[in-house]
């Protein structure tokens, strides 16, 4: 009964193409930012900021670049973590080599070097499709990790080919290195990260996400009206990779402090995929969904036996862990197989309908 | 409302003295647990019968074949209420296949054919569950490409590469093939050339007589459904609006108003409709 | 009934001794034709005859043998149907293309793709500039929506509406992007009398008030006979009548080949 | 720099043409290797469009079983029709559980889906059988021997026999039998399946038991090259370069690119690698796919991509 | 933090899942019946209970870091110190570990520089280091064949895991390759190494008269039976401490036999510390400590790092008073450790390992190594100890950390 738009009328088109129309999503929203902002950094432990809310909020970001490519442009790739491994290892090489620039400066173009590949890798696309070009961006994936493991110039020829985030400052306050604290971290990412999701959200709902999405439902039919298939498909390659490209450097950075490319392994593509189905192809809240539900639930259900009181080899632990989480992801896809982010749409509408079952 | 007395409203066919060899009673069928589509739907199909199910698009045509012939779970639909039997027995817990084994196929709208088997490979996946052996099926071949001439030209071509109308034969020709006592028949004639719809409807009344196969049929072409039909359903929104012998409907001033097009003086041009719109329902 | 107010005006798309083959299977057979500026063209002829790759090979996405295509005088062999879209030809589909996860309004705003210039980055920001044109666009989105009384469905998704709903919205589409040539592919297939009447209104009218010259595939002889100035009749991939309606009624071979026995 | 890698390796090859020969011969055995895993791929792939992710530890599951029973004390004999016993059991569980309960979901949602379920039977198979190395050992000969200057191994030429067998009787299979074609239906339009009565539950248990004996021929081979150990589930990354080139929808394809990136591979490798600093056989087998895949979109024998308005 | 009394909290990342699974969980048994050992039999170190808490990391460097931070502030001074157990995860925590204060003890992994504690001060990988390894590989090279003069012109392949790990001997091997005149080749396998048959065909058309292996996991396996079905000499094929664990060596069966590996502690279960940790801790059961793997190459390792946190803690109590330590004063135990011959008898490890003495300046200690050599049935030591090449390895170590303090602003304490 509460969540009602009824009474709500749009006066202009501008007022109805706003993200959220409904004044209680407007409120909810403004609540979860003040939380995120202000509240969190009070309230949460390190461990929850590092081992939690940090690698959330990057994968997020991973996730939506991914969903651009994936969701909205239906393009499945497997190179996620390539393009990441990029990211990462531009940020490290252009941060030692020009060590005063400002490092946000230095995310943007190890972005920018994470699309120039992306775009690179996505010119198959425009003849293989499906599950096809799937498999062919694992090419990428060995590719670039090969790359970064082998050409010394990226790590600066030390021994082991480890990249290592120097500590840099920003308003003079130490944001990466072993010395900056956890909530400084924690607010850089939140911030990289609202701006890019509210990018993202609104290239989706204008002329870019609408081609995008013509392509992913019918390539044929978009192109017979007019939508260029080349411009449109590396257009989206080369903004996903650029998002997974600055997710990956604050990987680095921001998260683990140093990597070498097995941190960006093919396990990384494939979770950043599991994020996007899970969460909902070809939603933003859904990549915030599915990252929650990918790096959280194993937590959960490490941390929840000990809880309980429940003792059990660790090892056995983590296998009835693994089985729960394999069955929780179809689980989910049986309810809903359009996500979370579906689920939570659906949720809503009951709400609208509340008390009526339909 | 209509006012015509010949015209009953409820299960009519119930009157027929043979006992119907499908029943649908009463039945909602809701997707994705959210949208409402039928709202308590039912009909009968006597044996031999051809039964004629008519409405507006989205009224609900397809979603009450789909509900007999078991293939709504698949899309998310469900049936909550009400019961389906074919010759007396209840099918709802069936899996299409048992049904098919049992004499039940649809025919899908929109042609569905298996695009990158050739057409003769669609028509034999028809004869699945048949196991009388492969000269009764060559003998069924035969038959189809007897029916659609067209067929057996483009008997190795892939089904993906054939034209809107030889899918369309593809899809009835398989269904076909299975030698069914029923057939649910989903907008045959979408998309057929006149004289093809001709032959199809020619097809479904010798079946029939010389077959003895029963059909349920979602149409939109009033005209030739009512021809052929000997009963008729009209669905509107979900609901049974409106049903009687073919021979009534095609009587009644509504039917002749919004699915003939015909007016006191004969058919309508398509041209003048342009100068005067008109909303009138049965039913809001 | 073909007495026409409308002025049809010089030829406006000219396709000369096209023949198209798939492996052995010959859709089309030397076709020329031509239509005129405001005509509304009907193409007609039984399954299978190469109507639909006739389409096809206009806008592009197939690409002839042998033979030319000349639109508003300017000819062309090859092309790809972006270019097509871009000189001002647009079509619906026979079965139905549209975009299946974007609602209603979504479907329409990508018929106006060409129309929008504006930059990734300023969309990014969907501001200035690029809020401005959005908006533009969607007043005439909002007109063709008015126009072919789908309101109501505006932001549902396309791919659970009724058939005849979505083909109105791919109609939507296609008028979006302002074309001068629109090609619909069987149109009203699937339809009841009243829908098709509708379908009718919408396209005389379309005719009438835009002047948009459209060609048409459609097997309801009624709409046929009713609606267009001029009907050409394909028989597997060859041309065997063009002429006025009630001439094509009358043609023999016609009557053969397509319409069985005769016609109410 | 150009001349290294232009004509110093043929002149390699000319030079030593028998190590050229046993390279090639190399890559063509290891080539079968990879069809092996590639098979189960191709068999669920073609019979229901579902890219089944778990393949590999499906691999891993049928071999961890085998020799875990084996470890009890069972009779290899026994021990095997057991396994195969387990694997159709696991079959049916698969269509109950998950199958039947996606018909007609988008391909995608059915890949993650297997994704899914590789985490369950990864996690089952370890818990019954724990996660230390077990050699297995079920009798094949395993000596080399040099035949004019070659270096062969029996145990190779045992696998890319029973690779060979495998891949006959499967296409044969397919291609001419009524389930064969129903498979292939299935895969094509899972409605349209259903509505002429093919029976997709009782496929989908055929296939995926199928799959399964195929991933226990698959992991009887390599569990012996490595133990049979989690890292058994791994290879199937070694099989998707196979599977793209083949095409998805194609058995013979399976053994056609398997050999073809054998072959590529280790010859790169021998000849290549070197001047890049080695290890480059793994990107090289994706990047010979991907040429291979602009040429033909679907691979060398896989299904037209139908492109139609 | 509260120091009165209460635990010594020990955190342990173990990977007893995953693809390292085998190699993870003997060690992971090892550390545990280690501690639990000094629990029962001793009551604890000098007194003070030992507590410990195993986190699974599947040897994934990010559920490693979870772990971290996870375990180092639980106990009653938190976590005394960590032994990641890889390499990666090792790599992730050095800079953490001074920030937290928690010392890490990476033995015989993790990164070579760090041997350099002016740079490195919470780091120690002592009782030696890939690279001191990789020197002492060719001495036992060099007195095979009869002195430094013979390895001219000699040919050595390196067949190594091409991740950061695998990789670390490179650089000495290249620079002794320099010194002393042999031709070495560089064989990178990518992960995980299931075939190689490249790999061995080019041995094959090399010939290398000896082969070093920088393996890890399956990688392992693949290589011993690829070697042997090529018939290279299995004499002259040596692992490095990493390649030599009995998951190794058995799915190769009998073609395993005359494998070598590099150590730095004894096979079997022989040794006196295993006949306590069977009494003390299985109750007398020698096949239940044999199911857990009392006796395994990993598992001694294992045994062998427990010992070493164990004396630290016990050198830190000696200065600080027996209570349970700080990761600050576990630090300064660890540096100031010095494990003599004689307290390795009272230990019950005579001849099992070395005695080592940590500095300031010197966390590796750069310790000599033993190659043991698989029988088909166990592992036996077939060398005396080989020194390393300190003279070579030292100068490379402390470039590498200058170059590492370099990057990241440190300045280098000075050490006395
Ligand atoms: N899978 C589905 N999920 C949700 N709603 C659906 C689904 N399929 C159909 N509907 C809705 O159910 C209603 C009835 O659809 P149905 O297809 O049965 O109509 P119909 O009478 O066959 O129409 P048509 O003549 O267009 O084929 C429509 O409003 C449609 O939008
Ligand atoms: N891409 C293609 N590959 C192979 N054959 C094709 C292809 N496209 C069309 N054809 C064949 O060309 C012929 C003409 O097809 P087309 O779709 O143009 O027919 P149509 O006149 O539109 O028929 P309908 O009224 O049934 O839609 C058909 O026989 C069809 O099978
Ligand atoms: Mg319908
Ligand atoms: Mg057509």
């Amino acid at each position: 009964m509460f969540y009602r738009e009824a009474g709500q009328f749009k006066t202009s088109y501008a007022a109805d193409q706003t993200v959220f129309p409904i004044v209680q999503d407007r409120w909810g929203v403004a609540a979860m930012v003040a939380i995120a902002f202000v509240g969190v950094p009070l309230v949460a432990s390190e461990y929850m900021l590092q081992a939690v809310l940090i690698p959330f909020l990057i994968f997020a970001l991973a996730a939506i670049g991914l969903n651009l490519l994936t969701g909205y442009c239906g393009q499945v790739s497997l190179g996620t973590g390539g393009f990441m491994m990029v990211g990462g290892y531009m940020t490290y090489k252009l941060t030692t080599t020009f060590p005063d620039v400002n490092i946000l400066i230095v995310f943007v173009f190890a972005g920018l070097c994470a699309a120039l590949v992306g775009f690179v890798f996505g010119l198959p696309s425009l003849r293989i499709k499906g599950f096809y070009l799937a498999v062919a961006t694992l090419a990428a994936q060995f590719f670039l990790g090969w790359t970064f493991n082998k050409v010394g110039w990226f790590y600066n020829y030390n021994p082991s080919g480890t990249i290592t985030a120097p500590p840099r400052e920003l308003f003079g306050i130490t944001i990466t290195g072993p010395t900056a604290s956890a909530e400084v971290r924690y607010l850089v990412v939140l911030c990289i990260v609202a701006v890019f999701a509210m990018m993202a959200k609104n290239l989706v709902r204008g002329r870019v996400g609408r081609s995008w999405m013509a392509i992913r439902d019918m390539d044929i039919a978009a192109e017979i009206i007019g939508i260029q298939p080349i411009r449109t498909k590396l257009m989206a390659f080369t903004i996903s990779s650029f998002y997974c490209g600055v997710a990956g450097a604050m990987m680095v950075f921001l998260w683990l402090g140093s990597a070498e490319t097995e941190a960006f392994d093919i396990n990384q593509s494939f979770l950043v995929l599991f994020m996007v189905i899970i969460g909902g192809l070809g939603s933003i809240l859904g990549s915030f969904l599915g990252a929650a539900f990918v790096i959280i639930t194993p937590i959960i259900l490490t941390n929840a036996p000990p809880m309980f009181g429940i003792d059990l080899p660790i090892d056995l632990q983590k296998h009835i862990e693994i089985m729960l989480f394999g069955s929780l992801i179809v689980f989910f896809l049986i309810v809903e197989p359009h996500g979370l982010a579906r689920l939570w749409q659906i949720a809503k509408e009951k709400l609208r309908l509340w008390p009526f079952p339909y | 409302m209509s006012d015509t007395t010949t015209i009953s409203r409820g299960q009519a066919a119930a009157e027929d003295n043979r006992p119907p060899i499908l029943r649908v009673n009463n039945i909602e069928v809701i997707y994705d647990h959210v949208i409402l589509v039928l709202k308590g739907v039912s009909l009968a199909v006597p044996e031999g019968g051809i039964v004629a199910l008519l409405g507006a698009n989205g009224a609900g045509k397809t979603t009450t074949l789909k509900a007999v012939s078991n293939l709504l779970r698949a899309e998310r639909g469900d049936v909550t209420k009400g019961s389906i039997e074919f010759e007396g027995t209840s099918i709802d817990r069936l899996t299409p296949n048992d049904l098919v084994k049992r004499g039940v196929i649809q025919v899908m709208e929109g042609r569905h054919c298996f695009e990158h088997l050739t057409i003769e490979e669609n028509l034999l996946t028809g004869a699945y569950t048949r196991r009388d052996g492969r000269g009764e099926i060559q003998k069924a071949l035969e038959m189809v490409y007897e029916y659609f001439p067209r067929l057996k030209e483009r008997r190795t071509s892939q089904a993906g590469y054939t034209s809107g109308g030889e899918q369309q034969m593809c899809a009835i020709g398989r269904a076909l093939m299975s030698q069914p006592k029923m057939i649910l028949l989903d907008e045959p004639s979408m998309g057929l050339a006149p004289q093809l719809v001709e032959t199809i409807f020619e097809t479904v009344k010798s079946l029939n007589e010389k077959e003895g196969v029963s059909f349920l049929l979602a149409e939109q072409n009033t005209n030739v459904a009512l021809r052929y039909a000997k009963y008729g359903y009209i669905l509107e929104n979900g609901r049974v609006v409106l049903d009687g012998e073919a021979e009534a409907l095609r009587q009644n001033e509504d039917i002749k108003e919004f699915y003939l097009g015909l007016s006191a003086t004969g058919r309508r041009s398509y041209r003048d409709v342009k100068h005067y719109k008109r909303r009138k329902r049965w039913l809001a | 009934m073909t007495e026409n107010t409308r002025k049809i005006g010089n030829t406006l798309l000219r396709v000369d001794d096209i023949t198209l083959s798939f492996g052995g299977v010959h859709a089309l057979n030397g076709v020329s034709f031509e239509i005129k500026e405001h005509e509304i063209l009907a193409i007609i002829g039984p399954n299978g005859a190469g109507k639909s790759s006739m389409l096809n090979v206009i806008n592009g996405f197939y690409h002839p043998q042998k033979g030319t295509i000349a639109f508003e005088g300017r000819e062309r062999k090859r092309m790809r149907p972006h270019v097509a879209a871009e000189q001002g030809i647009a079509r619906t589909f026979q079965n139905i293309a549209l975009f299946k996860g974007m609602s209603t309004l979504d479907n329409i705003m990508t018929g106006r793709m060409l129309k929008m210039k504006r930059s990734f980055l300023w969309q990014a920001l969907y501001w200035g500039p690029a809020l401005k044109e959005e908006i533009e666009n969607r007043e005439f989105c909002e007109k063709v929506i008015d126009f072919l009384e789908i309101q109501a469905i505006r932001k549902t998704p396309v791919g659970k509406l009724p058939y005849g709903l979505q083909k109105r919205v791919e109609l939507g589409r296609a008028l979006a992007a302002e074309p001068r040539l629109l090609l619909l592919d069987e149109p009203m297939a699937g339809m009841n009398v009243e829908e098709k009447e509708d379908m009718c209104r919408f396209i005389l009218d379309v005719n009438d008030e835009f002047g948009t010259t459209i060609a048409l595939i459609e097997h309801d002889m009624g709409v046929v006979m009713d609606i267009s100035d001029r009907v050409v009749v394909l028989d597997y991939g060859r041309k065997i009548a063009d002429g006025s309606p009630d001439a094509v009624r009358a043609n023999g071979e016609v009557i053969d080949a397509y319409l069985g026995v005769s016609h109410e | 720099m150009l001349y290294d890698v232009l004509i110093a390796p043929f002149l390699d090859m000319a030079d030593s043409p028998v190590f050229f020969a046993e390279v090639v011969i190399v890559g063509l055995l290891t080539g079968v290797m990879y069809s092996l895993v590639a098979l189960g791929f191709v068999l669920i792939f073609k019979a229901s469009g579902v890219f089944n992710f778990a393949q590999g530890v499906m691999v891993l599951f049928a071999a961890l079983t085998l020799v875990g029973l084996m470890e009890h004390g069972v009779p290899t004999w026994l021990a095997l029709i057991l396994t195969v016993v387990i694997m159709v059991v696991l079959a049916y569980g698969i269509e109950w559980f998950m199958l039947r309960r996606l018909v007609n979901q988008e391909g995608i949602i059915l890949f993650m889906a297997t994704i899914g379920l590789s985490f369950v039977l990864q996690g089952l198979g370890e818990t019954m059988w724990g996660s230390n190395v077990k050699a297995l050992d079920i009798g094949i000969p395993d000596a080399s021997f040099e035949v004019s200057g070659i270096l062969l191994n029996e145990f190779d030429l045992f696998a890319a026999a029973s690779g060979a067998v495998l891949v006959a009787v499967l296409a044969v299979f397919f291609h001419y039998t009524r389930i064969g074609r129903a498979l292939r239906a299935v895969a094509d339009d899972h409605q349209a399946a259903l509505s002429v009565g093919i029976p997709l539950k009782t496929i989908w248990v055929i296939v995926w038991a199928v799959a399964g004996m195929v991933g226990l021929v698959a992991g009887i081979m390599w569990g012996a090259k490595s133990g049979v150990q989690f890292s058994l589930s791994l290879i199937a990354l070694k099989a998707l370069p196979v599977l793209i080139l083949g095409g998805f929808t194609s058995v013979p394809g399976a053994i056609v690119g398997g050999l073809i990136i054998g072959v590529g591979e280790k010859v790169a490798e021998i000849y290549w690698g070197p001047l890049f600093g080695g290890a480059i056989e793994n990107w090289f087998a994706y990047v010979l796919a991907l040429v291979f895949l602009l040429f033909r979109p679907q691979g060398l024998f896989g299904e037209r991509i139908i492109e139609r308005v | 933090p509260a120091l009165a009394q209460g635990d010594q909290f020990f955190p342990m990342l173990v990977y007893r899942t995953g693809p390292y699974a085998p190699s993870g969980i003997p060690v992971a048994n090892g550390f545990r019946d280690y501690y639990t050992l000094i629990n029962n039999r001793d009551g604890g170190i000098n007194g003070v209970k030992i507590s410990f808490e195993e986190c699974e990391t599947e040897y994934n460097t990010k559920l490693g870091v979870e772990c971290y931070e996870k375990l180092k502030n639980n106990g009653s001074t938190g976590a005394s110190l960590f032994n990641p157990y890889s390499t990666g995860i090792t790599y992730q925590l050095i800079p953490k570990a001074a920030v937290d204060e928690v010392p890490i003890l990476s033995m015989g992994y993790g990164r070579t520089a760090a041997a350099d504690g002016r740079v490195f001060e919470w780091v120690f990988n002592f009782p030696t280091t890939y690279w001191s390894q990789a020197s002492a590989f060719i001495n036992y090279v060099a007195q095979q064949e009869g002195g430094f003069e013979k390895l001219k012109g000699m040919k050595i392949a390196h067949v190594h895991h091409n991740s950061a790990y695998g990789k670390e001997a490179n650089p000495t091997l290249e620079a002794l390759a320099k010194k002393f005149g042999y031709k070495l080749t560089l064989l990178a396998v990518d992960h995980p190494g299931q075939e190689q048959k490249a790999t061995w065909l080019q041995i094959r058309r090399l010939k290398p008269d000896w082969v070093f292996m920088s393996g890890w996991g399956v990688m392992n396996q693949v290589a011993i039976k690829e070697a042997a079905s090529i018939n290279f000499k299995m004499d002259n094929f040596v692992g490095n401490w990493w390649s030599g664990s009995d998951a190794d060596v058995i799915p190769a069966g009998k073609g395993a036999v005359g494998y070598k590996s590099a150590t730095f502690h004894g096979p079997g279960a022989a040794w006196q510390v295993h006949k306590d940790i069977v009494k003390h801790v299985y109750g007398g059961d020698e096949s239940k400590a044999k199911a857990n793997n009392v006796g395994e190459v990993l598992y001694n390792r294992a045994v062998v790092n427990a010992m070493f946190g164990v004396e630290a803690i016990r050198t830190a109590q000696g200065k600080f008073g027996n209570k349970a330590m700080t990761g600050k004063q576990v630090r300064w135990g660890l540096e100031n450790l010095n494990i003599t011959e004689a307290r390795l008898k009272d230990l019950g490890m005579e001849g099992f390992t070395r005695a080592v003495k940590v500095s300031c300046i010197d966390h590796e200690t750069g310790g000599p190594i033993v190659i043991q050599q698989w029988d088909g049935a166990k592992w036996s030591i077939v060398s005396d100890w080989i020194p390393t090449l300190r003279d070579v390895v030292r100068p490379m170590v402390e470039t590498a950390a200058a170059n590492y303090a370099a990057e990241n602003k440190i300045t280098p304490r000075t050490c006395n």
